[in-house]
């Protein structure tokens, strides 16, 4: 009880924080200078229609590196500290098979929706979307999967492949930017293009499409390996 | 001759006839390396003692003289006579008049009164503190005990006569004798220091393998060693 | 309109921390955090609000000399990395709750008391 | 020049690629992980080297081409570099040290690994605000992951927590990162910085929000509950990279960040929670046994220490940097080996590190390694607290200093009683352990980095010329014979110290104190030497640690200036410690002789502060003229002196440090190291100058204190059982005589005390030599069991008899030289009760002289002992060319105490002794000692002659022939009466005595050890009251600091 | 000078007896000397009355005798009052090491306790010495002997009266007499130190034993009764102080260690301090 109150009382203290915060706060009424500038310029310099991509992938393109790299770490430490031996699974376990119209529509939403997924981080420059966004669509049509069939075997070679090809390609394209643009992640490597079409904004496509495969198999693979621990025999 | 009994004891400490402090012990020394300690040996003058020749002529005199007029007596009471040595120091009897005077260590000490019977196991207390003392020393026997062993002639405890065991200067009879007598005693010792015929304790020296002997003799459990320094 | 979604934010962030303090089945503190974490991301969101702005995503050049009315597009750049992050905290933390109910199993947070002082 | 942005590549890139390789090309994974590791620091270390050699400009990295801040920028300046290298190296060592376990962990493991370093660097690189968020936050989750590589349930605990806690600040370091935006409408730190949010209320909360998420990181007491259970419960080796790389980039990302706030209250509000953290985290781990958790609270602590320093970054100005990095470099150096050391033995308690002992280059390391963290000479932290401490006080900031000397102080409580438990802990078994080859040469070469730094950074303070190198080579050259045979290191030792002293010699050539201190020092230094020619076998590790305190000692003859003076009483210190838990059950002993010196070094060091902050001179002349708060800068160097010389309240040391220590180390310790102390009296009292208003109750208060030092020393001495405890009280007891004849602070006062001084170093050198020899000759130190020696040891028994004749100060010995004058000092000066207490005392010394000679010579000899011989001739030949000393003193003290008064004379008004040959006579009386000499010497040999001549033919006995109430008596051990010998006078006077002192120490101690037992159960385990405290901590942090409380 | 040494004796009469002629301590004297066998346990056994007969010559020879005369000062001229009073000390010292080699426990415990005793007796007797040296401003026993001429109203004993009494008290202890006498308790430890001492040696200890307690009233007949200009002043003052140990022996029972420890640290003491007090 008296630590519920000292709990509440230290509550609010931090929402005094908050009240002192919120009062500070005003609506802004005009675009920072940074948020001008991108304003202004994001799309001559980068060439993308979606700003948020353009300073994601390239303004920012140190930020997603680590990003990528937070999913990649995560998923790798997930998987060093639940990977099993076959032997250790239980091949025997019941599990109650899903329900009919979650294996139909399983069968009919799990290519759409890695269709869209694809489509989300191919035009990420362009449309509200991008690699995380697609990579994430593409993760819960694999959940979608494990749900449907708990006994599904991820293959992991193939993922570790994709993954590992992907994040090579991302960090040698921005490797490539230091070499032929200004800088590391330089989109610049390629020509611009017409803007507001699928082939403009230089490298921020193919970056994206890194991004989205990667985070795709990452997210796949977090997701396979936690559905896997089901399986395992206590 | 030996009677039985003394033969049975004699028997019986065959087998185990030192204090067990006095028996050879192995201790083991700083280093590490066991040593052997005799006690009786290691811990005890192996020398006898010895017989002083006095100085000649006036110098002897003038010595003796002086010894004569300072008897140190050695506080030790053997026996029911020593009650009779205290009143000496009263007022009435006084003998620091004449020179004498108590002392607490044999060492210090001239005069040994063994004052009545002695027995057996206070013969060997005896003997030991007589050897201590330094030369010239001069015994007082006193009562009738130390003659012949007065009342207790035939016990199996004490001994009948004190000079087979230690020399004697002056014999007070009486059983007990007063502390007149005792004072009068002193006077007859002086004379005899002084007229040089206070040396007994050369011939104590002189004559110690027999004396030993009779010591030994009777003290049947005989665990110290020879000679007492 | 953006007040209102403010207050939500740091609302639900109370209400994480309250969570987090407070819930002694570790699995609920879980998704206290992520209520914690959802609530940072909406406070984030609304700073780059702009009244009357657009989705910061053009459909042609802009000219020279003049500003898009667009909404501030940095927070929201920033709000994806964050949720990413979040995500990645969250999978992780539930990997750490699997395990630990593997081995004490039970997922009262009081159980999990060996390391102190 | 490789771009350091190939940093990121590089390590991603490789991480990356390792998802490819299964298990068939593990090893191929490997080789390249610790390739890339080995490019990282390639990489980082040339651009410190480009920044160091060829003093390049700062780089700065545009990423994606665009200038800031618009785009992320990244900057290798050289404390980047520094940094960098730092972490890499760490990381590179680490991964080596790791490699077996993240090996078998598989390729996975090492990709976290990769990433973790890589993060770290880049979170010290960047200065974009929010990129610094998410490489911490890369940091922090990759550290989670390492947590788990032991796959224990702890673990698993531990990193929960610190999920949470870290998931918690930072939420609350975006909400400020996004509200700081806002209002500076940038993320790169220096236009935040620019914007300064602080000044006003409504940006401050941004500003506040971001400063204490990045607080919480560095884990300020108490909310730190997190950060210590994962030090607890991960792998060592990891722990190494949490304190060495981790707190180092964390530290400088706090400095980054730390201008957002650049108001004095804020830096002041930092600074103190970084005190508090210090002092905290230091405090509680003295009730720690889990050594990987106490080097936990230990990297917490220094981290807060370090914390500290960038608070007062506006005080101390420039330094700042210099200051922070010698300590940071101590403390990364000395926490990886240390963590690392722990890996190798893996034991769940410090007393388990006795194993330690097993493998003496680790033991070495080890030792190193706490004396770094600790700051003592020449580890780098020992001149950054100099420097800090100097600049503190020159600015006044005295409460500062406080609390950095109390946290270190407590610091050394736990970090010495550890070294104790390695170097002497009784174990009956030492647990086995396995020091693998890629596990040593991480720990070594830490251990290198650690001296390097040390012999880098004395050039970078330019205290270079301050030292002297010389003793401190030798020093090194005999550790590197240390394999040899003990006789030839002694040969060595002894020629080097005669060359070093004909050397130094002729530099004294007008100074006669520092002669008299160099012949004390460095003549007893080759006697006692001499006597080591008695030991057999190596003796490893003594003679290095001999002659580092010799060359200590020294080095404060040298001295000129007050670091040279401090650098040189630490070195000293050090050495004494190792030679006195030589001794096999000094550990408890050698513990408290550190404490009390470490506190006494702490107290100097307080009193040089105070003198450099008045005069801003180095020199120790400045001590003349101290004027911040002189009273108290005086009473610290005093009581920092008195340490050394065990006065009263802070003697508690010594009867066990002397008395257990080896035979030849005793003299050292008593009749030399103790001159220390004395000598820092004699140049504090020569800077107090007389008269000094200042000092006038100091003196006057130390007069007292060396009065009734000496009657308790003699009263104790006069209870021991123990030889050597009863010399060791005596010392104090003879040292309590010089304090007080110096504070007189008149020319017969100092007169007196010379005398004793150079008496004492004589006689207590013999003592301590034969006793010394005899205890080891008898296996015992006891005196009742004892006895009898007289007769094996006749040489032993007169060196001894001469010792104890000028103790007691009996004519015509020299010993009387020091009464007489003090007599007519005493009644001159006026302190006629203090001087009863000291004749008292004078008089109660014969009780335990008595003592010690009877017990040990006279009396009977024991049967163990029928056998022993002579003690070694090797011991005997400098105590008896002291003794020789002491009778040419004794005869002729004229030519050597005039011109010591000669020499005192300028300091005082007037001199007051005037000598005739060899008369000396002052206003009081006279006193001539070779007179005295010859119709004593006659008048003995008359007397002697007579008395042989009376009794030449005297029967030799044996010790049972004695007049036992006609008994004989029992055994030599019934009949020795020794034990508890002053009964009676211990029921009238034992109360003197009664062990007040030492009880109020152990309250003390006890009382803070109660007190840390109590504050670290706020470490309740539970994930919830860590997390309580977090916000508690960052509640109240914002009411005090914004809410206006 | 041995003279004095016969007033031991009278004692006795005090108690009521006749007691032993004037000159009996000669023939004693005589007597240890004449004795025939001697035994030795030890170099010290021969040293200790050595160094005890030393502390007792040695203090004789450094003090000055009678005021005025150059052949009865002595060696005083090399030292002064500190010089005397440590020299006490050589006697003890040899008298602790001879009875130590002796093995005797009994010599054990009386030097333990002789010692004990002695460190409280020096007490009030320093504080005298301080009160003396801060009234003549001197140390030197001439000194203080020739500023007492003139008169008895000039005698410390007088001008001093507290640094007089606490001398006084403490003399009482340094001649050993009861109540302060258990460092020889005849019955208890027979004779204490010496008791493993005889002939020639107990000669030696008893002609030192004559010659301290002479030397130790000559001293105090320095410092507070004015000195002796002549030999026959001397006799008599020396005399007389030594009288006064004797008549508190008769008069008082023993003291236990502890107590007599105590006691000197008590009174004596207290009246040490207060003649120091009345110089500050």
């Amino acid at each position: 009880m008296l630590k519920k109150i000292l709990i509440l009382f230290l509550l609010a203290g931090v929402g005094l924080i908050f009240f002192d915060l919120f009062q500070s706060y005003q609506s802004a009424s005009e675009l920072t200078t940074t948020a001008k500038y991108y304003a202004d310029n994001g799309a001559k310099e980068v060439g993308a229609a979606n700003l948020v991509s353009a300073i994601v992938v390239t303004y920012r393109g140190l930020d997603t590196l680590g990003e990528v790299s937070i999913l990649f770490v995560t998923a790798a430490i997930i998987s060093f500290v639940l990977k099993h031996k076959p032997e250790e699974e239980d091949k025997n376990r019941v599990i109650k098979p899903a329900s009919e119209i979650l294996n139909t529509a399983t069968v009919f939403l799990t290519p759409v929706m890695i269709m869209v997924g694809i489509y989300i981080f191919i035009n990420g420059h362009l449309t509200p979307g991008g690699g995380f966004q697609g990579g994430a669509v593409i993760a819960s049509a694999v959940l979608l999967i494990f749900l449907a069939n708990p006994k599904f075997h991820l293959n992991h070679s193939i993922i570790a492949f994709v993954e590992s090809i992907s994040g090579v390609a991302f960090v040698v394209v921005g490797a490539l930017g230091l070499i032929m643009a200004g800088g590391f992640l330089d989109n610049r490597i390629l020509g611009l293009g017409e803007f507001g079409t699928l082939f403009s904004a230089g490298a921020l496509p193919i970056i994206y499409i890194f991004i989205g495969l990667k985070v795709g198999a990452e997210l796949s693979n977090i997701v396979g390996i936690l559905a896997q621990e089901q399986n395992i025999k206590n | 001759m030996e009677r039985e009994f003394d033969k049975a004891i004699k028997e019986m400490y065959k087998e185990k006839f030192l204090a067990p402090e006095n028996e050879v012990r192995q201790v083991s020394a700083p280093d590490g390396s066991i040593i052997e300690i005799d006690p009786l040996k290691d811990y005890f003058c192996q020398e006898r003692p010895k017989e002083h020749k006095p100085r000649k002529g006036v110098v002897e005199d003038f010595l003796n003289w002086a010894r004569a007029e300072s008897l140190w007596v050695l506080g030790f009471g053997t026996g029911c006579g020593s009650i009779e040595i205290p009143p000496l120091v009263t007022p009435r009897f006084d003998m620091y008049r004449y020179g004498v005077q108590m002392r607490p260590t044999p060492r210090q000490s001239n005069v040994f009164i063994i004052s009545g019977y002695l027995s057996v196991k206070t013969l060997k207390r005896a003997i030991r503190s007589y050897e201590q003392m330094p030369s010239p020393k001069y015994i007082i026997a006193l009562g009738s005990c130390t003659i012949n062993g007065g009342m207790y002639w035939d016990s199996y405890n004490t001994i009948n006569r004190l000079d087979h065991y230690m020399p004697v200067d002056v014999y007070i009879a009486g059983c007990m004798p007063r502390p007149e007598a005792l004072l009068a005693g002193f006077g007859k010792l002086k004379e005899l220091i002084k007229s040089g015929q206070g040396e007994k304790a050369n011939e104590y020296a002189r004559n110690f393998d027999w004396y030993k002997a009779n010591q030994k003799k009777i003290i049947r459990d005989w665990n110290m060693p020879d000679y007492n320094w | 309109m953006e007040y209102i979604i403010l207050i939500t934010g740091l609302a639900l962030i109370l209400m994480g921390l309250y969570g987090i303090m407070y819930i002694k089945n570790i699995f609920r503190i879980v998704i206290a955090f992520a209520l914690f974490d959802t609530g940072i991301n909406i406070v984030m969101v609304t700073i780059g609000y702009l009244r009357n702005g657009m989705a910061p995503i053009l459909d042609k050049m802009p000219t020279e000399g003049t500003t898009p009315a667009i909404v501030d597009p940095v927070p929201q750049a920033l709000v994806l990395t964050s949720i990413v992050i979040g995500l990645g905290v969250s999978a992780l933390m539930l990997t750490y709750v699997l395990k630990l109910y593997e081995d004490k199993k039970s997922l009262d947070i009081n159980s999990f008391k060996d390391l102190k002082w | 020049m490789v771009a350091p942005i190939y940093i990121i590549a590089i390590a991603l890139g490789l991480a990356f690629t390792m998802g490819l390789f299964g298990k068939q090309l593990k090893n191929i994974a490997g080789v390249l992980f610790i390739a890339g590791l080995g490019s990282l620091t390639f990489i980082s270390g040339q651009w410190l080297w480009n920044f160091m050699v060829n003093s390049a400009a700062t780089e700065i990295i545009y990423t994606a081409g665009f200038k800031p801040p618009f785009a992320i920028v990244l900057q290798m300046g050289f404390e980047e570099a520094v940094l960098t290298t730092m972490i890499n190296v760490a990381g590179l060592l680490g991964a080596l040290y790791l490699f077996p376990l993240l090996d078998k962990k598989g390729n996975n493991a090492m990709m976290v690994y990769l990433i973790f370093i890589m993060s770290t660097n880049v979170a010290v690189m960047t200065s974009d605000i929010f990129n610094l968020f998410v490489f911490t936050e890369v940091e922090s989750i990759a550290l989670a992951g390492l947590i788990l590589l032991t796959g224990q349930s702890k673990a698993f605990q531990a990193g929960m927590k610190y999920l949470i806690v870290s998931g918690i600040s930072s939420g609350l370091l975006l909400l400020g990162i996004i509200f700081a935006y806002q209002f500076s409408g940038s993320l790169t730190i220096i236009d935040m910085i620019n914007a300064n949010l602080w000044a006003v209320k409504a940006s401050s909360i941004a500003a506040f929000l971001l400063i204490v998420a990045f607080i919480i990181e560095m884990k300020p007491f108490p909310a730190n509950g997190w950060g210590i259970d994962v030090y607890t419960a991960a792998h060592p080796g990891i722990g190494a990279m949490v304190s060495a790389a981790g707190a180092s980039a964390s530290l400088y990302v706090f400095y980054k960040v730390m201008p957002l706030v650049n108001g004095n209250d804020w830096y002041y509000f930092i600074a103190l929670i970084g005190a508090i953290t210090f002092v905290g985290s230091n405090l509680v781990a003295t009730r720690q046994e889990n050594p990987n958790r106490l080097l936990g609270y230990s990297s917490i602590g220094q981290v807060g220490f370090l914390m500290m320093i960038l608070g007062l970054q506006d005080v101390l100005g420039e330094r700042t940097l210099i200051i922070s990095f010698s300590i940071l470099i101590s403390h990364y150096a000395a926490k990886a080996g240390l963590f690392w050391i722990s890996g190798i033995l893996n034991a769940e308690n410090i007393k388990d590190w006795s194993a330690l002992r097993k493998n003496p280059i680790l033991l070495f390391l080890f030792g190193a390694f706490l004396f770094a963290l600790i700051g003592f000479p020449p580890f780098p932290s020992f001149f950054g607290k100099w420097e800090l401490i100097m600049t503190l006080s020159q600015t006044g900031n005295y409460s500062w200093i406080v609390v950095i000397l109390v946290a270190s102080f407590i610091e050394g409580i736990y970090l010495f009683r550890w070294l104790g438990y390695a170097i002497k802990l009784d174990h009956a078994q030492l647990p086995a352990f396995k020091t693998p080859w890629y596990q040593l040469i991480p720990i070594m070469s830490m251990g290198l980095i650690l001296f390097g730094m040390s012999a880098y950074l004395t050039h970078v303070f330019n205290f270079g010329p301050a030292i002297n190198y010389i003793p401190l080579l030798f020093v090194l050259a005999i550790f590197a014979i240390d394999f040899l045979p003990a006789y030839i290191k002694n040969t060595v030792s002894i020629a080097g110290i005669a060359y070093y002293t004909y050397y130094l010699w002729p530099s004294l050539e007008n100074d006669l104190l520092r002669q008299i201190f160099i012949g004390i020092f460095l003549g007893g230094a080759i006697l006692t030497l001499v006597a080591g020619y008695a030991k057999k076998g190596t003796r490893a590790g003594f003679y290095p640690m001999a002659l580092m305190m010799f060359a200590g000692l020294v080095g404060l003859i040298e001295a000129k200036s007050m670091l040279q003076f401090f650098f040189n009483w630490e070195l000293m210190t050090a050495g004494s410690y190792f030679l006195i838990i030589r001794g096999k059950r000094s550990m408890p002993h050698a513990y408290s002789y550190i404490l009390f010196s470490i506190a006494g070094a702490y107290a100097i060091l307080m009193g040089f502060g105070l003198a450099y902050g008045s005069q801003l001179n180095g020199n120790l002349d400045a001590l003349s003229q101290i004027s911040l708060l002189p009273a108290l800068a005086y009473s610290l160097l005093a009581v920092g002196f008195m340490t050394k010389t065990a006065s009263l309240g802070l003697h508690i040391w010594l009867p066990g440090a002397h008395g257990e220590a080896e035979s030849d180390v005793s003299p050292m310790v008593s009749a030399i190291l103790l001159k220390a102390g004395v000598f820092g009296l004699i140049l504090l009292f020569l800077s107090i100058g007389v008269d000094n208003p200042n000092a006038t109750t100091l003196l006057y208060v130390l007069g007292w204190v060396g009065a009734l030092t000496t009657l308790i020393g003699n009263m104790g001495a006069v209870f021991q059982e123990d030889a050597k405890r009863l010399l060791a009280y005596s010392s104090i007891g003879q040292l309590g005589y010089i304090l007080f004849a110096f504070t007189f602070m008149t020319h017969m006062g100092w007169l007196a005390g010379f005398t004793y001084t150079i008496n004492h170093f004589m006689f207590k050198a013999i003592l301590f030599l034969v006793i010394g020899g005899i205890v080891v000759k008898l296996g015992t130190h006891n005196m009742y069991e004892m006895g009898g020696m007289i007769k094996k040891m006749p040489f032993s028994f007169i060196a001894v008899l001469i010792s104890i004749i000028v103790i007691g100060g009996i004519p015509p010995l020299s010993g009387f030289a020091g009464k007489w004058l003090f007599y007519n000092a005493v009644i001159e000066k006026g302190w006629y009760f203090q001087g009863a207490i000291i004749f008292f005392a004078g008089i109660v010394a014969f009780l335990y002289l008595f003592k010690l000679i009877y017990s040990v010579f006279l009396g009977q000899l024991k049967d163990n002992h029928r056998n022993v011989k002579e003690i070694s001739a090797w011991i005997l030949i400098p105590s008896y060319i002291l003794i020789i000393g002491i009778m040419i003193f004794s005869a002729f003290p004229q030519y050597i105490l005039q011109p010591i008064s000669d020499m005192i004379a300028p300091h005082f008004q007037s001199e007051t002794i005037t000598w005739t040959g060899s008369l000396a006579t002052t206003s009081l009386g006279y006193w001539d000692a070779t007179t005295i000499m010859i119709v004593v010497g006659t008048a003995f040999m008359l007397l002697l002659g007579w008395l042989i001549w009376l009794s030449a033919k005297a029967q030799k006995v044996e010790q049972f022939n004695i007049v036992f109430a006609a008994e004989r008596p029992f055994r030599p051990e019934t009949t020795h009466v020794s034990y508890n010998i002053y009964a009676g006078y211990q029921k009238a006077l034992g109360w003197i005595v009664a062990p007040g002192i030492t009880n109020f120490w152990n309250t003390m101690s006890t009382n803070l050890l109660e007190f840390a037992g109590w504050t670290r159960r706020i470490y309740s385990g539970s994930i919830q009251n860590y997390t309580l405290h977090v916000i508690l901590f960052i509640v109240v942090f914002y009411l005090i600091s914004i809410g206006g409380l | 000078m041995l003279m004095s040494s016969t007033m031991r004796r009278i004692i006795a009469r005090v108690s009521g007896r006749i007691g032993i002629p004037w000159y009996q301590p000669w023939i004693d004297l005589t007597k240890l000397y004449s004795l025939r066998t001697q035994i030795s346990h030890g170099t010290m056994f021969y040293l200790g009355p050595v160094f005890r007969l030393m502390g007792g010559v040695g203090m004789f020879l450094f003090m000055p005798m009678i005021f005025g005369s150059d052949l009865w000062s002595n060696y005083s001229f090399s030292g002064d009052l500190v010089l005397i009073l440590y020299f006490q000390f050589f006697g003890m010292l040899g008298m602790a090491l001879g009875a130590g080699e002796g093995g005797h426990p009994y010599s054990a415990i009386g030097i333990s306790r002789g010692l004990s005793q002695f460190t409280t007796i020096e007490v009030p007797m320093t504080l005298a010495v301080i009160s003396l040296a801060i009234q003549y401003d001197t140390l030197s026993i001439a000194k203080i002997v020739e500023a007492q001429q003139g008169g008895i109203m000039h005698w410390t004993l007088f001008t001093n009266p507290f640094a007089t009494v606490a001398a006084m008290l403490s003399l009482l202890g340094a001649f050993g007499h009861s109540p302060f006498n258990l460092v020889k308790a005849p019955n208890e430890i027979p004779i204490g130190p010496p008791t493993e001492y005889h002939g020639t040696f107990l000669g030696v200890l008893r002609t030192n034993s004559a010659i301290l307690h002479v030397a130790e009233a000559a001293l105090f007949m320095n410092l507070f009764f004015g000195g002796a200009s002549n030999w026959f002043e001397l006799i008599i003052k020396t005399f007389l102080i030594y009288f006064w140990s004797v008549f508190v022996g008769t008069v008082f029972p023993r003291f236990r260690i502890e107590q007599s420890v105590v006691w000197f640290l008590k009174w004596p003491t207290i009246i040490g301090i207060i003649a120091i007090i009345i110089y500050l």
